[in-house]
Formats: C-alpha cells, structure tokens, sequence
C-alpha cells in the first residue's frame, strides 16, 4: 500500500498561516537572531571572556561625536612603593629571610608590572572598568535569555501540571490546588521574592530562575486549569473514556495537546515578563553574581553613569532588551492568532 | 419606480465568494437570481453550504466587510434601490425598517445584558422617533402580539430568564416592531423542539396576513416548506437548482437533486428498507456540479447498496419490526434512576431528577429507540448505560453483570462491548490524532491484533467497510465532511467489535441527505454483525425508521413503550401524540414520488 | 471729620507695620538625609541621620569648637570644662544658669530650666535594659555604682531611678559629680556626644512607649511637622537661652595647629558672615529622606536643596580632582573638603581554618592577599579620586594619627606571586593556586546586596584573579554580617569605622582581644598585642603613648591581621545663599550656627 | 446574594491562613535577625540576648506564632523594632502617598487602554490596528528601571517641568506637582499590557450574534460598539481592574523608591533591608487581606454586572 503524502496536521497549517503574518515572521527572525546569538556565546565562540578589561575607564563608543571631549582620568602607572625598607619600630618581621631572599632573586624588579595597552574608545563603549559593552551585552543576552527561559518552562510545567490536574480531577484536587493558588496570589509579590531568596540563601543564576519559576506559575495555573475543566466534558474525551483510555491518558494524551497552544502563548508570555523581572531582581539585590553579566546587571550598573554623562551601556542593554521583547511579544501574537483563528475576524 | 411585476425584492445574477488571507477565493454563491412578490412566502431551500444563508444576509449586508468579494454585475433591487452600492446610511435606514431579520439561534442573537424592553425600544426609538412613553407601551402591544404571557413583566427580563421559544417571539416582536415591507427568517425553528416549531410557525405566518408583508424563509427542512410557503427556491452549492410555485415543484420536480431532497427523509408511514441517497437520483442526471470534499453532498465513493438488491428497494414493505418473542435478551434494564445535585442556599444544594427510572429489554440484533425533547433526560439515560454518569438506582444486567456497579476488576473486558457514537461529528474526533492513531489506540488497549500489520490491515478493512477511501488513515478529522467524520466515529467503535452500540443524536447535526447514508450504513452493520442499537433522537421519523421498540421520554419519564409501529399508528399518551401532531404535513405522503 | 482723618491713619500704620513685619520672610534651610531616621529618643538612637537632628533638639555638657581644627572640647550646657581630679576619676561638672526645656504640654505653661539631676536621670537612662540603649557603652562598666543599678534592674525588670548612687552626686542644683571606677581621660568625649543630650525625667515618663516621637530638649530647635522617613521639620526653639555666635578662627591644618599666626583662610569669611549674630539665624529647617543619590544630585542642582554631602559617584560631576567644576563656581556654589575620621580596612578573620593561624605560610598568604589589593584603583574608580590611601589604623584630626606612617602592605602583585611561589602555594591543574598539602583553596569575601558593594566584589575578584586564587561570593543583607562578623564567620571583609569621639582608642580597641564577638571582626587574640594596648588605655593623650599605637599597627601589617586601605573625603556642596557654613569632622550637624540670605536665592 | 457573600468568607480563612503560615515560617526560618545591628557598634553578647528578650524572638517558635495570629485578629501588630513607631500607625500614613499615586495611575490607565482598545477594535486588521500595536508593545518593552532614571533626569533635571522629588501634605499639591511625573511613568509600562488584554475581550465580543442583530436592527457601528460591545465588554475588564489592585499596592516601589514617596512598597523594602520582622509580617497580612477581599469585590461585581449569573 502506497503511503500518500503525510497530510498537514494542525501544526503544519498554524506554521503555514504563521508565515503568511508579515510581522509575525519578521519578529520570528529576529528572535531566532537573539537565539543564535545565545547559542554562539554558550559555545564560547563568541565573546569568549567579557571579564578582560579591553578599553580605558568609561571608554566612549567611536562613533560618538563627543568621543573627543570626553575626559577620562589619565591612567597614571602608580610606582610600587617599596615594600622593605619601612620602619619596623623595634619589631621583628617574621618573613623577612623570605623578602631578603626574593628581593635577591629579582633584583631589577621595581615598580609595577607593565600595563597592557588599553583601547581609547571601543565600538559600543566601555563600562566603569574598561570591558567592552559589546561583549558584555552578548554574554548578557545569553544570561538573560538563559534565565527568561528556563524559568519559563520551569514556571509553564508547574502551572500546566497543577492546571491539568486541578481542572481534571476537580473536587478536593480542585479546592486545595486553588487555596495553593491563594496563598501565592496573596503574598505580595516583592515579599514573595525576598522570602524565596532567603531560603534559597547562595546567589547564582539557579536561584534566580528558581525565583521566578516559583512566583511565576500562577498565570499559567488559572488558564490551564480553566481549558481542562472546558475540554475534560468534551465529546472526544467522553468517546476516549469510553473505550476504555485511563484518566493519565485522558489527561496528557488526549487534552494536553488540544491546549498545547494555550500554554505556547502563555510559555512565551512567562519568557518576556521573566526577562524584565530580571532586571528589578537585579536592582533589589538578587540579581546575577559578579562573574556573570546580564542585562539587568548592566541596566542597574549604568544607573549612576547616565548622569555622568556615560550613557552607552544604559543604551546598549536597553536597546537589545527592548527589541527582543518586542520581537517576543510579536512573535507571541502572531503565534496566538496562527494556533486559534477564529480570534482574527 | 416599483418593478412591473410588482415584486418587492429582485435579486439577479448574485455572486459572492470569500477572500481569507493567503486561501483561493472560495465562491458561496456563484450566479442566483430570484424575486420575491408582494404579501408571500418565499421559502430557500438547500443544505448546509449551499449559500442560502449568505444570499439572505447578502440583502442586508450583513457579511464580513473584510473577507467578503461581491460581483459588480449583481444586483440586489428593492423599490429600484441596488442595496449592494448604497451608502451605509442608506442601508441603514432600510434595516430593521424597511427589512428585518430573524436568526437561528435566538439565545445568543439577544444582547445577554439589555432587559427585553431595552432591546425592543432601541429599534422603534431609531426608527420611528418614538418618545419613551410611547416606545413603552408599542412594544408591550408587540410582545403581545408575538404571544408573550404577561407582556408587561416580561419586559424587564433578561434573554436567558426566557424560554427557546419564548426568545424567538422577542426576536420577531423586534423584526416586526417597525411594521417591515420583508421578513427574512433564517432558520428560525432549527434550534428549537418540534413542539414549539409548530407554535413559531403559526406565528409566522398569521403575522404575515395581517401585516401584509413578504417573508423569505430559509431551511433546509423541505417537509416545513410544503407547509407555510407559496413559492420555493432550491439551492445546490451555489447555485439555483429550481424554484417555481410549491405546488409545481413539490408535484413535479424537474431538477434530480429536488426529487432526490424529497426522497431522502424517511417517510412517516411505511418503512424502506433501505433510504433513496443522492446517488440513487444523481446517477440518472449529469454529475453535480462543484461537489468538491467538504461540500454537503457526500460522495460515497465504494459504497454500493448490498449485492443483489433491486435499484428501487426501498418501496418493498419490510418484514414487521418489534420484540418477536424468540430473540434472546441481551441488555436487561430496570428502573434506571439519575440525580444532578445543584448548590442551592448556604451549604444545601436540591436534586434535579434526569431520569425518574426507564425499564426496558434490549434483544441481540434488535434496536431500542428513544424519543423526546431536549431536556427529557434521554442523553442521560444513554451516558449512565455507558457508565460515564454513575446511576443513582436501578439495575442494568448485562450478561449476568450489572453495569451500574461500580467497575469491577474485569471491567476493561465489559467496557469494549458496549459502545457510544455521539451527536456532533466535529467534537467527537480527536483533532491533532490522525484517523490511524484514533483507529489504533482501541487496538492497542484492548491488544487486538498480534503485530501492526495485523492491525493495520484490519483497520483499512473497517474503513472500507464504512465507506471511506483507505488513504483516509493518514489525514486528520478537520479534513472530512460531517459525515465522514461520524462514519470514522463508528468505526472507532467497530475496532473492539461491541455488541451494543449507543448513537445519541448521531445523524442529527447531519444534512438530510448524508442523514440517510450514514442511517443505510447503520442498518447494514446490524445486519452484518447483529449488533443492537439503542438510538437516541429528537427526530420521531428517523427513530420510526431505525427502531423496533420505542420509549417515548418527557421530563425524565417514560410516558409510553413499545413496539415502533403501535406507538406511532396508535399513540396513547397525551404528550405522544402532541408530539407527533407537531411534525410539519403529518399528512401527506411525500410527493412525486 | 479729623478723628475721621486720625482713625483711617492708624489703620493705615496698622497695615504698613504687618506688612513690614511679613515683609521679613521666614528663613527656611532645606536639606536632604540620605537614609530615613529611626525615632527622636536619644537614649536608643544608632544611626548617624538621626543624631544629626538630635544634635539640634538637645544639648550635652560638652560641644565641639565649631572652627577649631585639629577638633576641641568646649562646653556646652556645662557653664565651664570639668574639672578632672584623682588622675582621671572624678570629674566636677557646673551647669550654664538659665538654660530651659522647650515648651511641652507636660510642663503645663511654666518654664523648665535643666538641672544637675536631670544630667543624672540622662546618664542613667542608658543602663536601664528597657531602654537597650545602642551608645551605653560609652558608661558601661566605668560610673561607680551604675552597673550595679543595671543588672538589678534587669533582675526586677524595673529601673529605680530614685536610687543615689557614689557615681553620681549631686552638689548642688547646678553642680554634679562624677566618680570613675578607673582612669579614663576620654570620658569628656562621651559627654559631648548628642545622645547624652540632656532630657527631663517627667517628661520621658508621661510620654512612655511613645519618646521617639515627643523629644523634648533644650536645643536651638524643637521638633515641627514629621511625617516619617518622609519629611522632618524643625522650629526655632522660643525657650533657647540668648547665644551670640563668636567662635575664633581655626588654624590652617595643613600649615600647622596654632591659629594665631596661621589662621585658616575660610574661616575670615564663615567669621565675617556670622561673628555677633545670635544663635540660631534660621527659622525653619526642612529635611526630606531621599534615598536615591541620583534625586538627591538633580534636586540640588535645580536649587531645591541648599546642602548636600556629595555622593561617591557623583564627585566627577562636581569634581576636576578636588576642585569644583568652573560650571558650578560660577553659581557661586562652595566646596567644603575635610577627611572623614573614618578608615577602611581589610581583615581576615584569625581563627578561620584556611586563613587563619599564626604559621609563617599563613601569615605569608594573608599578606599576599592584602598586598594584591590595588588601593589606587579603587580610589579612582569606585571612589571617583574622593578619597585616599591611608594606611594607619588611625585616620588624620583623630588624636594619635600618624600622618607619616608607611606600610609593609602596599600593593605589589609580582612580590605577593614571587612570596607565594616561596611559601609552597603551587597552582593546581584548573590554574588556581592550592594550600601546600593539596587541598583547595578559595578566599570567601563577605558584602551587602548594594550596587556599591557589588563593585567590591569586582574589585576583590580582579585582585585574587592576580594571584590565581579562587574567589567566592558571599552577599548578605547588613543584620546578617554584622551577625556573622560577630560569631567569627566572616572570612574576609573591607569593613568601616567612623570616630565615635576623635581618640586613637576608638579606633585601636577594634582589634582588641576581648572584643571579639563584638566589633573585633578579625577575631585577632594576640597576647602581645592586647598587653601592649592595655598599657595605652592608662595613658592620656601623648607622644609616647603614640610610639605604642605605631607598634600595634606595625604588628597588625606584619602578623597580616588587617590592612588599612583608604580615608575618604568627604565633600559638602552647598548653595551660595548658605552663610556661615564650614565642614565639621565630629560634629553630626552644624544648622545653628548657619544663616540664609534670600536675595541670593534664585526666584521659583 | 448573602448566601454567596458568606460562603466566600468562610473560604477566605483557609488561604489566610495559608498566608500567615507561610510568611510566619519563612521569615522566621531565614529572616535574618535584627538584634544585632540594633545592638549598636559595642555591643556585648548580654545586650544582645536582652535585646532577643525584648522582641521576643527568643521564645518557642510556636509561642511566637501564636502572638502573631493574636496580633492579627486585634490589628495591632506592636511597633516596629527600627523605628518604634507602632506598626498600625505607619501603614495609616503610608497608605495616603501610596493611594495618591495608584487611584490615578489606575484610572488614567484603564481610561486610555479602553479608548485605545475601542479605537482598535474598530478598525481592527487595518493598518492602524497594526501600527498601534507594535507601537504600544515597543513602549511595554522598556523596562521601568530606565523609564525612571532617564525620565528623572530629562524631564525633571534638564526641562525641569517637575519637581525632582518630594512630597506634600495637601493631597491637591501633591496631584498637579509631585505625583505627576511618577504616574506619567508608571503608564508607560502599565498601558500596552492592559490594552493587549481589553483588545481580545473587545475582540470577542465583537464576533458575536448580538452584534449582527444590533447591525441588523440598522444601528450605527459607532453605537454598537460604544453602547452594545463595550457594555459586554466592560465586565471582564471592571473585575480585572479590580483584582490588579492590590498588586499595585507594592508594585509602584520603584516609583516611590525614585521619587521618595512615602508610600507602602518602599517601606516594604525598608523593612526587609533592616530585617524588621513587625513591619514584614503586618505588609504581608494587610496586602493579603487586600488582595482577598478585592479578589471577593472583583466577582461580586461579575455577579452584579452579568445578569446571566444567578446570584444564589
């Protein structure tokens, strides 16, 4: 028996409706962009070490008019004062066969170590140390997305998972999942933060997509929860019952994917809301530790800079935060009227 | 300047077709052409998709702005105005005033949050400049001319607060308000019990008498037009069939597809043995026109009627049905009983009773109807049987095992032989499995077949045996026509081979005419695995032609029981005959036949 | 028709002398607090906002010189300096006459003036354990007699204040003596701190539970409209003695510390523009708490603020070096620059397993640490060139510095490498050195969660980076380190002292064995050291007790305990409508002896 | 209707309870501990336990809860540990700046997000349906943070149109000068996200029946929208103002932060920096409380507002 052409499911026709949106597809480059962007710096082909200080303090961006006037403190190599000769008020210096014998082995030694020359302007501007904001707008693109990311599906799974089984199994299920969902909708938000730092004590990029993946699942609960109980009295769901598929079928089999478009649009809203709470959790305190940049690290850095003038970094992160943003929220719209058409009339 | 032949509406060379982004132009109405005449009913006749709907919300301009792709050439002529190139305001003036409209479904047609009174006054304050007092009281008077009881407290209430029937009225009451020159209905009894049809229906047609006005019904029911309309239009995708006096066409079609609409619906009185299909008729004119898939009418591709059987069967009287006394019993039901709590007050709640407790004996190869309006409980009585509602009472012996019971641990085994096909074929179907996959999870849960070739030939052998081409398996439920949809649903059901097969509504949200395909197919099934039915409807003649025993429902109850024939020749409940009296020319035998 | 005439003249004057009296608008300074103020009791305030307003509401004994530089004691209630007999234990105080409460409800109309008793109620609020008063050590364990009261009252859970004990006598109605347990010549310096501003018993007790917000002093000003950690308003206090402003000019402290031949430049002007005048010129004082240094700077710049104290990160916009911007004199606003009697220092925590011990490997690691700290670029990066390197636990115009002093600690990245290489702390296979025996070794550096701190940490981590040493973050919020710092589980931190009265022992006993578990962070138990600084707390002031406090920091730099890293500067702007106003080391606040002139100020 | 009212208080104990649990618990277990920074520079271990024994925090952990719960059913949860000031007192106060800036922030946000909506939906699929969109998304996409500080800096430094910062007692002073830069920004980022949401429940309604019978009946667009559309419409968007508004409570900190409004989220933070257990514990119980009890107003509301529901 001849195969024919695999017809197109739902997921083929959404795709096909998907690029017949103009904006929807332009957006969709642009955050394949941001993807690969990501993916490259995660490989370490692309701003492999953002920490080496490459320009002078605050380095102006070249193409800045204003390059020129801007005065940076002259870099004066400071002499080492010499460690030996200090007076030691009567005291004995415990190390001082050590001093004596290095200062034998390296006689000519005085002074620093010679500086590396650093760049006077870079291409998107210096932060407060020297390092160049272009790789450190890649690195934080990765960090950010990284953590807009997981903890959106961190986030998603909990709510599709307390959803699906608060809305299918109703009753009791229903009551408690609900009062959980009290509890956490109470609790002001900024509390609710503080208190899950608190526990989960060390500072890290983990603890942070913890952070939000657990204040976050809320959104995604109320909707999922509301599809089943919609979807679990439905004719195909009855037939399913009927023939005899168990209630975990039921449930992830048979329903899952008829609301898998709400949760898409949910999923990709979590992604765009978690990579701005970033930035707030970064200026509270709990942002990104020093060895890792992100977006909010830079924003909050750059805080003080605009006054002083230095305003390329403030510039840089919230300029590419803002398109990917938009580009998300785009993409989510355009996916939204693709999964469900009858919403575009 | 008023048309010679002093016809209020003429519409000539209509054509219509929708434009959605990045998809062909798809033509809804491609060239109709018709007049209505002053003070008549003109009935517009088709099934579903064949454009009657579009050509009547046309008039009014009612389509999507942005989708919709009208012809220069058509015209739509009322009193001399094209309706088509006038200006917004223009057409406003004529809508609600000139022409009114009624839908089909009248709960969600009423605003949900303006009382009655609201709704009715806006019409008649645009139109006719009315001050509060009097818009009051002129739409009391209406209310009461549409039959409303107590009209005046029924102005403060909210649509939902009101009945089916008793919503339609209001629509009617609004479309009247202005005293229209036209009346478009579409549809308007299709959503309601065959009881209150009948009411809606005299309604109709008394207010046309006395307010002097056209009224251009559309259905697809053709037994109503023989009733209330003087003339008919018969629409095939699109296009115009035949259309003349009722009289003219009813008696002498000329078009084959009209002659095959009229023989479709099962006759009240006699029992073919199998329904005329559209083929029967098709065959002897040319190919229809347009019958693309996904069109109403179906193409039965590889179904031929039962080897051996002469060209026109279904005139042969068939061998009386009812319970011969050898049959042996298969399903032993004794007075069912299922409660809904519903939380009332505080913390109680009160118990709704949807079934008040059914006796009845199902034999093997035999089938059990059950008919009654919308709310008699005869869905419920269907679901508890199947055990997705737990009884509250009463026993179901099965074998020796009683369903109600709760599951016990061969419960897999008993679930596989009795199964459900349910009404709307849009929702019954998985939409993200392929026919494959809904095919072979029975399969693989009840490990039918040793290894997948063994299944997948007996999955292509099932779809052959239901009429559908074996490339099907690979293509998704959104892909198929109504009927091919309800079509894969049985044979999902045929997979665990079951021995009681449920159909609650199954046929009716289909056309007339797939309506009797999927009825023939039912009734080769039964002859062929000797399966028994308990077939569930609102339609008495369907449930005529299909059972052998019939339990009339009303309120939960069963009012009367027994053998199909008896209770239709001779009804003795009340309700029973009400509700055969409501069915549209009860008494004619169809026509030009 | 004349009286007519007279009687329309009169209402005339009458109008004219209104208006002249309303033509002489009220003064208002309007000033900013960079952190909200915690209550207005003196006896359980800590934080440095709140006891600038309290320097206001109440009055000590004893003051500062408002010009004279290094800093001087001069009295303040006390009509005249104690008289301090028996080495140091007993001091004779005389109280002003004529000094009174501001007006209050509790005193039912009549006037209050401060008595000797009251001094004695004030002293003992601070032992009773209600109070959990943050500044009782300054009379802890030293006043004969208080301590005990203290631990009854802790027993009873009731202070008796009627009790007289040897500590505290009161001669007369304006006389009072004081016995110490031991010699202790700082004990002037506590009685010139706000908090021991002088309260009236009757007072306290008809408003208890509620003092913080009812402080009732005999200050220049009294507490007007407060809305909390919002806005502060002070008024003139009308009850104030008569004071007339006639402060001598202070000596250049660069040229050398005799004013008369040396006079400081800035102060002819502050004397010029106040000399004669009586205290206090302003009416009103407006403080608004703006937590954010970016509002704070842009309301100054528009005009909305007279004074501010210029954050870190800002000094660029004011600053070329320690020079104010031509843009800024042009508007004819003032710098004033003076040095904080603060330092900075790092410490390693002594009894911490990695670093900790007195080993030569450990002492070498410690000081390869503190020797990898690039003090001048934290200077010029973090601190925008507002402060500088210092590096003796004593900072300048706190009694005992030692301006002189050079350190063994200077950073020298190749020597600390060269030191470690020596000392056996070979790289292991990641590139990150290890301990001798092999095992792991990391340096966990302890800050808050603010911005500034988190460029500490980048500042840490590029120095251990130096060394090839492993850099772990610890980020807690203030409570907690103060808390870990106190149980000895800070590894390593840059901590900060501010002079509580301008004494080297401030700053000395930080390093004091016995303190450990309280502000000897370090943890530093060294038998050595702590004889040698018991033997500088029987000292007064004087050159030879300095040649001690030069061996105890040579000790500290050697044994590798702490590093003193940088004093800042602190820079004050202030509008050139502000009169009279000159930086003060020590004192919190100076409002009373400023003036405001109108014309200068730009109309709104 | 009372019947209802009744039985969603009773169901509002169990999720308050829930709340002081959990609040109780995690502050507890991990919320740092005040006494020693409120021991002052010298203090000795002695003090510091004294101090424990004041606050409290030095008794059995259920003891604690059980005052907790004690103070929360008469209101008055002490003073705090910082300040003094009794806890009761300083929310009174905060609440007044804090309201002055969300009630019109709120108003003028749901205002211009329904214009916007309509506005939308009536052209909607056109170009400038589309342009309208991308545009209030971009304006979305900016994170608050440097709304306030450019914001702060051009339009209060540089134009100096506002005042940079402060804040008066006349609640008129407050509404022409101080509070009007904060909620110009504060709508920046609150307006796209509100619109995006009323555009789909204005959307929904617009595909209904009812629309085509009002069209029907020869009424304008105009009023179909206004009057029939707008009318359905405008449940969903009443309750879900509704429920947004205790987040706002806390939410605007940033604001109040920037612009030194003494209002309830920046005395949260306050708190927390200074570990205040008092102030943490009664913010988070008064919020709650906010939150319930707007959540019960929120679906009244619905019920009153949509004859459909019975009000059993």
């Amino acid at each position: 028996m001849t195969t024919t052409m695999r017809s197109p499911g739902l997921w083929t026709l959404a795709w096909r409706r998907l690029c017949r949106d103009r904006v929807g597809m332009v957006s969709l480059w642009v955050v394949l962009f941001y993807f690969g962007v990501v993916l490259l710096a995660l490989g370490g082909w692309l701003a492999p070490d953002w920490t080496r200080e490459v320009g002078v303090n605050y380095a102006p961006p070249t193409w800045w008019m204003g390059a020129q006037e801007s005065e940076n403190a002259p870099v004066v190599p400071t002499t080492a004062p010499d460690n030996v000769a200090a007076d030691l008020y009567g005291l004995q210096d415990p190390l001082a066969s050590e001093f004596a014998a290095m200062h034998a082995a390296y006689p000519n030694e005085v002074g620093l170590p010679p500086e590396p020359p650093r760049m006077q302007t870079l291409p998107l501007g210096g932060d407060k140390w020297g390092h160049d904001v272009l790789t450190k707008l890649v690195k934080g693109s990765q960090t950010s997305l990284l953590v807009g990311f997981v903890a959106a599906l961190v986030a998603t799974a909990l709510g599709t998972l307390f959803g699906a089984v608060a809305g299918y199994f109703g009753r009791w299920v229903d009551d408690a999942f609900n009062w959980l969902y009290g509890v956490f909708t109470a609790i002001p938000y900024l509390l609710l933060v503080f208190a899950i730092a608190a526990v989960l004590q060390q500072r890290g990029v983990v603890t942070i997509i913890l952070i939000l993946g657990l204040t976050g699942w809320t959104g995604v609960f109320r909707l999922v929860r509301a599809e089943y109980l919609k979807h679990k009295s439905r004719e195909y769901v009855l037939a399913a019952g009927a023939i005899g598929a168990s209630n975990m079928r039921r449930m992830f089999v048979h329903i899952l994917p008829n609301v898998s478009h709400v949760i898409l649009v949910q999923l990709s809203l979590n992604v765009v809301g978690f990579i701005k709470s970033e930035v707030i959790l970064s200026f509270l305190g709990f942002g990104v530790p020093v060895d890792v940049v992100s977006w909010g690290s830079m924003l909050n850095e750059a805080q003080n800079e605009l006054i002083l003038g230095k305003w390329w970094q403030l510039a840089a992160a919230d300029l590419a935060m803002a398109v990917l943003v938009t580009a998300f929220s785009m993409l989510t719209d355009a996916l939204r009227d693709a999964l469900d058409p009858k919403l575009k009339q | 300047m008023n048309t010679p032949n002093s016809s209020l509406l003429s519409i000539r060379h209509l054509q219509i077709g929708f434009k959605l982004q990045g998809e062909p132009l798809f033509s809804a109405v491609s060239g109709v052409s018709f007049e209505v005449p002053q003070r008549s009913t003109v009935a517009l006749v088709g099934e579903s998709g064949s454009g009657k709907s579009v050509t009547a919300l046309s008039i009014l301009g009612l389509l999507p702005k942005t989708i919709t792709r009208i012809d220069p050439q058509s015209e739509i002529l009322w009193q001399g105005q094209n309706l088509l190139h006038s200006t917004q305001a223009q057409l406003r003036a004529v809508r609600g005033k000139e022409i009114s409209i009624i839908f089909q479904e009248p709960m969600s047609s009423l605003n949900p949050v303006f009382t009655v009174g609201d709704q009715l006054i806006e019409g008649l304050h645009l139109h006719l400049g009315l001050s509060q007092r009097q818009a009051n009281a002129r739409a009391v008077e209406l209310l009461h001319e549409v039959g409303i009881p107590e009209p005046l407290r029924r102005m403060g209430a909210y649509p939902h607060q009101l009945s089916g029937g008793q919503q339609q009225r209001v629509m009617i009451a609004m479309a009247i308000g202005c005293e229209p020159k036209l009346l478009i209905a579409d549809e308007p009894t299709t959503a309601l019990d065959v009881t209150i049809q009948r009411q809606i229906l005299d309604l109709i047609a008394d207010l046309q008498q006395r307010l002097h006005m056209s009224v251009l019904f559309i259905t697809h029911d053709l037994t109503l037009v023989g009733e209330i309309a003087d003339q008919v239009v018969v629409m095939k995708s699109g296009l115009v069939r035949e259309a003349g006096l009722v009289k003219d066409v009813f008696h002498a079609p000329q078009d084959a597809y009209t002659r095959a609409l009229l023989a479709c619906r099962p006759p009240l009185h006699g029992r073919p043995h199998r329904l005329r299909v559209i083929d029967d008729f098709m065959s002897e004119g040319q190919n229809p026109v347009g019958a693309g898939v996904g069109v109403g009418v179906e193409v039965g591709v590889g179904v031929r009627p039962h080897a051996g059987s002469d060209p026109y069967p279904y005139l042969h009287p068939y061998p009386m049905r009812g319970l011969t006394p050898p049959d042996d019993i298969l399903l032993d039901v004794r007075d069912i009983k299922k409660d809904f709590r519903i939380p009332h007050g505080l913390w109680g709640h009160r118990l709704f009773h949807a079934v008040k407790g059914a006796t009845f004996q199902l034999a093997r190869g035999k089938t059990v109807g059950i008919v009654g309006e919308s709310g008699s409980g005869k869905t419920t009585l269907g679901l508890v049987l199947m055990g997705l509602h737990a009884a509250n009472g009463g026993s179901a012996l099965f074998e020796g095992h009683d369903l109600l019971k709760p599951l016990s641990s061969d419960t897999l085994a008993m679930k596989r032989r009795i199964q459900i096909v349910f009404q709307n074929p849009y929702a019954s179907l998985n939409p993200r499995f392929t026919v494959e996959q809904i095919l072979m999870e029975p399969l693989m849960l009840h490990g039918i077949g040793e290894n997948a070739a063994e299944r997948g030939a007996l999955m292509r052998q099932l779809l052959l045996r239901v009429g559908l081409p074996v490339d099907s398996l690979y293509r998704y439920p959104h892909e198929f026509s109504g009927g091919q949809r309800q079509r894969i649903a049985i044979a999902r059901c045929l997979t665990v081979k079951p021995e009681i097969l449920i159909c609650d509504e199954s046929v009716s949200a289909l056309d007339v005419s797939v309506q009797a395909q999927v009825l023939n197919l039912l009734k080769d099934l039964q002859d062929e695995f000797h399966m028994s039915y308990i077939f569930i409807s609102h339609d008495l003649a369907v449930v005529r032609y299909m059972s052998d025993q019939i339990l009339v429902m009303s309120e939960g109850e069963v009012v009367e029981q027994g053998d199909a024939d008896t209770v239709f020749d001779h009804p003795q409940h009340a309700y029973t005959q009400k509700l055969l009296a409501a069915i549209p020319n009860r008494g004619q035998t169809p026509p030009g036949v | 028709m004349i009286n007519h005439m007279a009687k329309r003249l009169i209402i005339l004057l009458g109008c004219m002398v209104s208006l002249a009296y309303a033509a002489t608008p009220e003064k208002v300074l309007h000033l900013e607090l960079s952190a909200a103020e915690t209550g207005f009791d003196p006896v359980a305030t800590s934080d440095l906002n709140t006891a600038a307003i309290e320097q206001q509401l109440f009055e000590a004994l004893l003051t500062y010189d408002y010009l004279a530089r290094p800093v001087r004691l001069i009295p303040r209630l006390a009509a005249t300096m104690p008289v301090v007999t028996d080495q140091g234990k007993t001091w004779v105080f005389t109280l002003k006459k004529g000094v009174y409460f501001c007006p209050d409800p509790v005193f039912k109309g009549q006037l209050r003036e401060a008595t000797a008793q009251d001094v004695v109620y004030t002293i003992m609020r601070f032992m009773d354990p209600k109070n959990r008063s943050p500044y009782k050590f300054l009379v802890d364990g030293k006043i004969i007699g208080l301590d005990e009261l203290g631990d009854e009252a802790r027993k009873s859970g009731h202070f008796n204040y009627n009790a007289s004990i040897a500590g505290l006598e009161v001669l007369d109605r304006y006389t009072l003596k004081i016995r110490l347990k031991t010699t202790d010549y700082n004990f002037s310096h506590a009685m010139a701190q706000p908090m021991y501003g002088i309260v009236a018993r009757e007072v306290i007790e008809s408003y208890a539970g509620d003092t913080a917000s009812h402080p009732v002093g005999t200050g220049p000003y009294r507490l007007g409209r407060w809305i909390r950690s919002s806005l502060i308003e002070l008024e003139k206090n009308p009850n104030f003695r008569h004071e007339v402003w006639d402060f001598g000019s202070g000596s250049d402290p660069k040229l050398g510390s005799d004013p008369k031949n040396n006079p400081d430049p800035a102060d002819a002007r502050v004397i010029a523009q106040m000399k004669g005048k009586t205290i206090p010129q302003i009416d009103r004082i407006d403080i608004q708490v703006i937590e954010e240094s970016q509002s704070a700077w842009l309301s100054f710049g528009k005009g909305e603020l007279d004074m501010i104290g210029l954050a870190g990160q800002f000094a660029p916009m004011a600053l070329t070096g320690d020079r104010l911007k031509p843009a800024l004199i042009q508007r004819g606003i003032r710098l004033d620059r003076l040095i904080d009697p603060s330092i900075a220092y790092y410490f390693i925590n002594q009894q911490d397993p990695v670093l900790g011990g007195m080993s030569r490997e450990r002492i070498a690691l410690r000081r390869a640490i503190f020797m990898a700290q690039n003090d001048e670029e934290m200077i010029r990066v973090i601190h925008k060139g507002q402060a500088f390197r210092n590096a003796y636990p004593i900072p300048d115009g706190v009694e005992g510095s030692d301006p002189n002093y050079r350190s063994v600690l200077n950073y020298n990245p190749r020597e600390a490498n060269h030191l470690l290489d020596q000392m056996g702390y070979a790289k292991g296979p990641d590139g990150y050195r290890r301990l001798p025996d092999g095992k792991p070794l990391s340096v966990r550096y302890t800050t808050s969660l603010s911005s500034q701190d988190r460029e500490l940490d980048e500042m840490m981590k590029k120095s251990l980076d130096r060394l090839s040493i492993h850099f772990e973050s610890e980020k807690l919020k203030f409570p907690e380190i103060i808390k870990a710092e106190r149980q000895c589980r800070v590894q390593m931190r840059l901590s900060g002292w501010i002079a509580d009265y301008p004494d080297g022992d401030n700053f000395m006993q930080l390093w004091y064995g016995p303190h450990i578990h309280e502000n000897n962070g370090s943890c530093y138990q060294d038998p050595v050291w702590d004889r040698l600084y018991e033997k500088t707390l029987t000292m007064p002031a004087s050159l030879q007790r300095d040649t001690i406090y030069r061996q105890l920091a040579r000790l500290l730099e050697l044994n590798g305990v702490t590093k003193v890293s940088t004093s800042h500067i602190r820079n004050v702007l202030s509008q050139p409508w502000l009169l009279g106003y000159k930086a003060h080391p020590i004192l919190p606040s100076v409002w009373s002896y400023l003036d405001i002139d109108d014309t200068q100020r730009p109309k709104p | 209707m009372i019947a209802y009212l009744i039985r969603r208080i009773w169901q509002m104990i169990p999720t308050l309870l829930g709340v002081v649990l959990l609040v109780f618990f995690l502050f507890n277990w991990v919320g740092g501990d005040p006494a020693y920074v409120l021991a002052g520079k010298m203090a000795s271990p002695e003090d510091i336990a004294n101090i424990r024994h004041q606050l409290g925090i030095d008794r059995p952990l259920w003891e604690q809860l059980w005052i907790f719960i004690r103070q929360i059913v008469s209101g008055d949860f002490g003073d705090s540990w910082s300040t003094h000031e009794p806890v009761s007192q300083i929310f009174r106060t905060r609440l007044g700046p804090s309201m002055t800036l969300l009630i019109p922030l709120m108003i003028l946000e749901t205002a211009v997000a329904v214009l916007m909506a309509l506005l939308v939906s009536a052209f909607r699929g056109s170009l400038l349906d589309r342009s309208l969109m991308v545009a209030s998304t971009m304006v979305m996409s900016i994170s608050l943070l440097v709304y306030i500080i450019v914001g702060q800096y051009v339009f209060a430094s540089v134009l100096g149109w506002f005042p940079v910062k402060g804040w008066s007692q006349q609640l008129s002073q407050n509404l022409t000068t101080y509070a009007v830069l904060p909620v110009l920004l504060g709508l920046l980022v609150s307006v796209a996200p509100s619109l995006r949401l009323y555009r789909t429940f204005i959307l929904d309604e617009v595909g209904q029946d009812y629309v085509r019978t009002a069209r029907a009946k020869g009424v304008s667009e105009t009023r179909i929208l206004w009057v029939h559309v707008l009318r359905n419409a405008g449940i969903p968007i009443v309750t879900n103002l509704l429920m947004g508004l205790p987040a706002l409570l806390t939410g605007a900190f940033l604001l109040e932060r920037f612009f030194a409004i003494p209002g309830i989220g920046r005395e949260i933070i306050l708190a927390v920096e200074r570990s205040d257990f008092p102030i943490i514990k009664a913010a988070t119980v008064y919020v709650a409380m906010a939150t319930l009890v707007a959540n019960l107003l929120g679906d009244m509301l619905y019920r009153v507002l949509d004859p459909r529901v019975n009000l059993d």
